[in-house]
């Protein structure tokens, strides 16, 4: 472990928040198609919106090199967009057509993999990606590589048994990971202080030794500072976590109307939109809104032109099932 | 009141707990979103409201101690229902399922009762992948200590639940997803309990029969409508419990068909059907006039592509041949 | 949560210390006996000796009432005779007779019953106790009763991801749980600085809100007032923890010779073994050294006495392997 | 260097370990106490001295991490051996084993791959009781995804360890702790593996077939011992892995012998044998002159007293009283 340079805040703020407007835009993009293959039925899984948290996912992934590791989680796709994913391979999942990335065996929210930008997939049961991202960091240790092993997860999948497993051996072995918490106050219709007496992920990370960060999930730029932080700790040994307090604007999943949350609460959580704040301090820097709307529009011709695409991809038949469970 | 209206497997499951927590106030239920979204299927609607939050607990992403603060709660005097989301997920509480639930009384001298029920949703539908759609029946099945129920329909639905929720040993109740809207007629009577180990013949008859359960039962007797038409004859037993076991019932019916099919949505290698067909060789060797076939799911983690999802499992068009082939014998 | 008086000095330090000194004692006693019971291989299992630790185990079950629960652990057995469990059934379980509280089945470490005392028997699977110990103090306040689950454990055990699953639901709920860890430092060969990058595991309880106490587990008095505050604030719904640093004096088990352990910091263990530094501190207060010999002498008369007990009783026949596994 | 002396089923696994973590230093072992400590069986000594504690990693109380761990290590590259201290353990992994381990290359399209072994040290011994003392065979073969390997004798325990290590596909590699002190020759060549899917008859017979594995092989030939003084000639077929299964070998011996024991030592119901007797009364019906008979474990958990542990498990006595009765059919 070598000392670390805090150093991270950013020099060029308005070129970054540009980049990460972007990025948050992409993402959205993406999920309203997603919204509106729901819809029209062409895809009938659970699709968990990730409206409001973008810019967590955005910003972090920012922070990452091209062969970090990613193990993302179930709410909305701006971590594989932002990681460089391309939409056309995620659609393709989400058609079940042969060009998603799991070559038709179909992926909702999860399950999507690129491993040459080390998107490694994701669990349907959540919290898995603990001990998985511990192994990844500590193969990434043991082979000389430099990569770092990102792991994004909820309020609720951080009070698996499997965070303080991986947790404990992650600090005994100085493993470069980086444990991003989007704290979203809630999991499905539980409140995270009813279910876990706290609303506060952080300290049982900073109990094991982790490097710990506490930052509003909604200011973008904040999050990508946190994150570079992160990044440089985990590099250098020191397995470090992020706590984004952020906003689910959506139900748990398209459809779910939320009938157990407050409507003020969710009216300031669309007060307080990533993208839109992101724009704001955007246009106060000097940008120009016709700029920010043209970045949105060109996200929406991107993904719409991503789903044409997926969609010539033919589907798959019945054999698809027998391939690929043996190496 | 005399309720004739059918009801579908999800409301016979809601009643059979509400009756249950009204008459025994130790009856409680803890799960993730079982409080005051009335569970993820909607299986526990009202209960929040009418019993509060004492007896209703919704509780974080904690497996575990769904699991295990169970099996503390049983051996302390209460009757916990507990609730994973997906049967798979019972898997994650693998010590505690595994181990202390099964194991707790035993291991201390049988000084010690577990009486508590898992409800675990199974089966096969909606595209939620590999880690939400499996029927674990035989892992348990493997375990000594558990009782298993596996209900096709709403009046054994909730009749085998209200005998689990008074069994003093722990029972995994086995409900499938693609079963809560079916509808059938149950009889309002709350001391109207299904018991365990008693299996029923969902249909007569006297060609071959076909041990299925849960979600296989209306496809066994879809396929078996259309083969009378072949004039094959088909006995469909439903076991209703895999522990404790009827098999004198399958046995009983292959005394007249001497021919078996055994027919489970579990992939097939291991799985359940290995334990009846494995029975059926030792115990009915001398009545089989056939070899004695299985079918089952497919031996893959479940695609999350919806539409993979028939390839998975045993469809009509499958039993209806496989049955065709075993009567030639 | 009611406010909660934390007066838990002692007033009667000798009375109380003598109390403890005798259970120390009685403790030690029968571990001698079993230690016997291994040496002409009357019991061939694996015994996990606890010598050195009996302070915590005599001291906390001195602060609970009769028929709170008792989770116990592996280590040693003075967690059953404080809780005031017949050592002619727990030597029964350790020679397989049928006076044994398994009435036969055998028990060595673990698996010992007594449902009158609250003692409720222990998994083989370490950390099985946190979310058992949160059931049973659900069922406690469900049914309107006063008893707190009391629950021992190593440090290594509280690696194990049951910790923060029934952690954070304990808190949610203000179940009367009192959590002791028994940090000796080792599990087995491994030293918990290195395989959990901590030698400290209360910021880990502190983290998800139990009332979190850290004590040195060689000063019996110490731990007795830890764990009488401990009790009253968990009888008042706030989960409490007590990290009590013990030693481990003997090996992992009898028979191992810990080659992987240093002389100095055995020999160091050695010197602050709970019944002498009991034993200095009485005699300080005045206690005559003859009356304390005198107690030794009685515990080991005792034990002695139930071995002979337990050795009267017959052994089960085969067919005990079928009964009692059902209700 | 020719090394002619027999060895040991514990030293060939360590030589086994040993030779693939010369050969390839992406292979690593991870567990509670296979460092320093060697082992808690000694199965790993001499081992971190030589690689050091980056290859040869010490945990806490973690199965999870030791399981999802090596799956993550897997998938990023290496070929991790994780070792649970009880085979009982590798159910507290649940999620880990079942869902990651075994689904995780099959549910990202199979474009990863989860090169790892689980070491599982299993079986009846010592009186450790209920949660120490289990073969979960079973639960693992009806888990598609993941090959199951059960040596029952030194050679061949050196010889699949070392083909699991290869294998690209993660592996539960069941070591028998009955085993551990038995010997054997053990050919030294590094290269000789034992290839997965191919069954050996372990001794020549007429009558009956056995099918045993791990320490039930043993078991088998004492009984055939016996049995052969009473002119029943008995055929032992190990399997040596379950996943893949040998069935072929199996066949050619029922071809033989018309007569079918299968033999192990996890509790009966719904066990790995169930399996192979189901198989058989469907692809072998027409061979069988008797009824498949199962002899296995007692379905209950393992009492800790050890004077109790050889009711849990077929001792010769049953196994040769068996044979006899089949052999008169
Ligand atoms: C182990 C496990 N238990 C339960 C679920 C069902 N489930 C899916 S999403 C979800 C809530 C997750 O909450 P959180 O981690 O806070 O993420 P969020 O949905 O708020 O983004 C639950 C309980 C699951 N997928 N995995
Ligand atoms: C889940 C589980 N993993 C591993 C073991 C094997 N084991 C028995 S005792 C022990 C060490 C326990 O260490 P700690 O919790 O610190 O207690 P101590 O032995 O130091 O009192 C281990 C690893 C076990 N019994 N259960
Ligand atoms: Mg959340
Ligand atoms: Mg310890």
């Amino acid at each position: 472990m070598t000392a670390v340079s805090s150093d991270t805040r950013v020099t060029d703020e308005r070129g970054m928040l540009l980049r990460l407007y972007r990025e948050i835009a992409r993402g959205r993009a993406l999920e309203d198609v997603v919204h509106q293959l729901v819809q029209e039925r062409s895809f009938r899984g659970f699709f968990h919106p990730g409206r409001g948290q973008e810019g967590v996912q955005a910003a972090v992934c920012a922070a990452l090199e091209r062969d970090d590791y990613l193990l993302y989680a179930h709410r909305g796709l701006t971590y594989l967009t932002a990681k460089g994913m391309d939409p056309v391979e995620i659609l393709g999942d989400f058609h079940g057509r042969v060009v998603g990335s799991t070559r038709g065996l179909g992926a909702g929210t999860v399950h999507c993999v690129d491993p040459e930008l080390g998107i490694m997939g994701q669990g349907g049961t959540l919290g898995s990606s603990f001990t998985l991202s511990a192994g990844l960091a500590m193969a990434s240790k043991s082979l000389g590589q430099t990569k770092v092993a990102c792991a994004f997860f909820g309020d609720g999948a951080s009070a698996r048994g499997t965070f303080l497993e991986a947790g404990v051996t992650a600090k005994a072995w100085g493993l470069p990971v980086v444990w991003v918490c989007e704290n979203n106050g809630w999991a499905v219709s539980a409140r995270v202080q009813d279910v876990q007496g706290t609303s506060d992920i952080a300290p049982r990370a900073r109990a094991l030794g982790f490097h710990t960060q506490v930052v509003d999930g909604q200011d973008a730029l904040a999050v990508y500072e946190a994150a570079r932080e992160a990044v440089t700790q985990a590099r250098n040994g020191v397995p470090a976590f992020i706590e984004a307090k952020t906003q689910r604007i959506d139900g748990h999943y398209t459809g779910d109307m939320q009938p157990y949350r407050d409507r003020d609460e969710v009216a300031a959580a669309k007060a307080r939109d990533p993208l839109d704040l992101a724009g704001a301090r955007l246009t106060e820097l000097g940008e120009d809104p016709a700029a920010l709307a043209q970045i949105r529009e060109e996200a929406r011709a991107e993904m719409t032109a991503a789903d044409a695409a997926a969609r010539q991809s033919p589907f798959p038949d019945g054999s698809r099932i027998h391939e690929g469970l043996w190496a | 009141m005399t309720e004739t209206k059918p009801i579908t497997y999800a409301w016979a499951i809601n009643h059979a707990i509400d009756e249950e927590m009204q008459r025994d106030p130790t009856v409680f239920l803890i799960g993730q979103d079982v409080g005051r979204m009335g569970g993820v299927f909607g299986l526990t609607r009202g209960l929040f409201d009418k019993y509060g939050a004492e007896r209703v607990r919704d509780v974080s992403i904690v497996e575990h101690l769904v699991v295990g603060g169970a099996v503390g709660a049983a051996i302390g005097g209460m009757r916990p229902i507990a609730e994973v989301q997906f049967a798979d997920f019972l898997l994650l509480a693998g010590d505690e399922s595994f181990h202390k639930m099964a194991k707790w009384r035993y291991m201390h001298g049988g000084r010690l009762t577990v009486p508590m029920v898992v409800r675990a949703p199974c089966g096969i539908q909606g595209g939620v992948g590999a880690e939400h759609s499996q029927s674990p029946e035989a892992h348990y099945w493997h375990t000594p200590g558990v009782k298993i129920a596996v209900p096709s329909n709403p009046a054994d639905a909730k009749g085998l639940l209200k005998s689990a929720i008074r069994d003093d040993n722990p029972v995994i109740y086995f409900e499938n997803r693609r079963l809560y809207r079916n509808k059938g007629v149950v009889d309002p009577d709350p001391e109207l309990l299904v018991p365990f180990g008693q299996g029923t013949v969902a249909r007569e008859g006297t060609d071959v029969t076909i041990v299925a359960w849960s979600a296989m039962v209306p496809a066994a007797l879809e396929a078996a409508e259309i083969l009378e038409r072949e004039q094959v004859s088909v006995e469909v037993v439903d076991p209703r419990t895999l522990v404790p076991f009827d098999m004198e019932t399958v046995a009983a019916s292959v005394r007249k068909t001497s021919r078996l099919l055994v027919l489970h949505e579990a992939s097939l290698t291991a799985g359940p059907g290995a334990e009846i067909a494995a029975r059926a060789a030792d115990e009915l060797f001398e009545l089989l006039d056939a070899p004695v076939k299985r079918l089952a799911g497919t031996d893959n983690p479940i695609p999350q592509n919806m539409a993979l999802e028939p390839f998975c499992y045993p469809q009509t068009d499958e039993i209806v041949s496989t049955v065709r082939d075993l009567a030639k014998w």
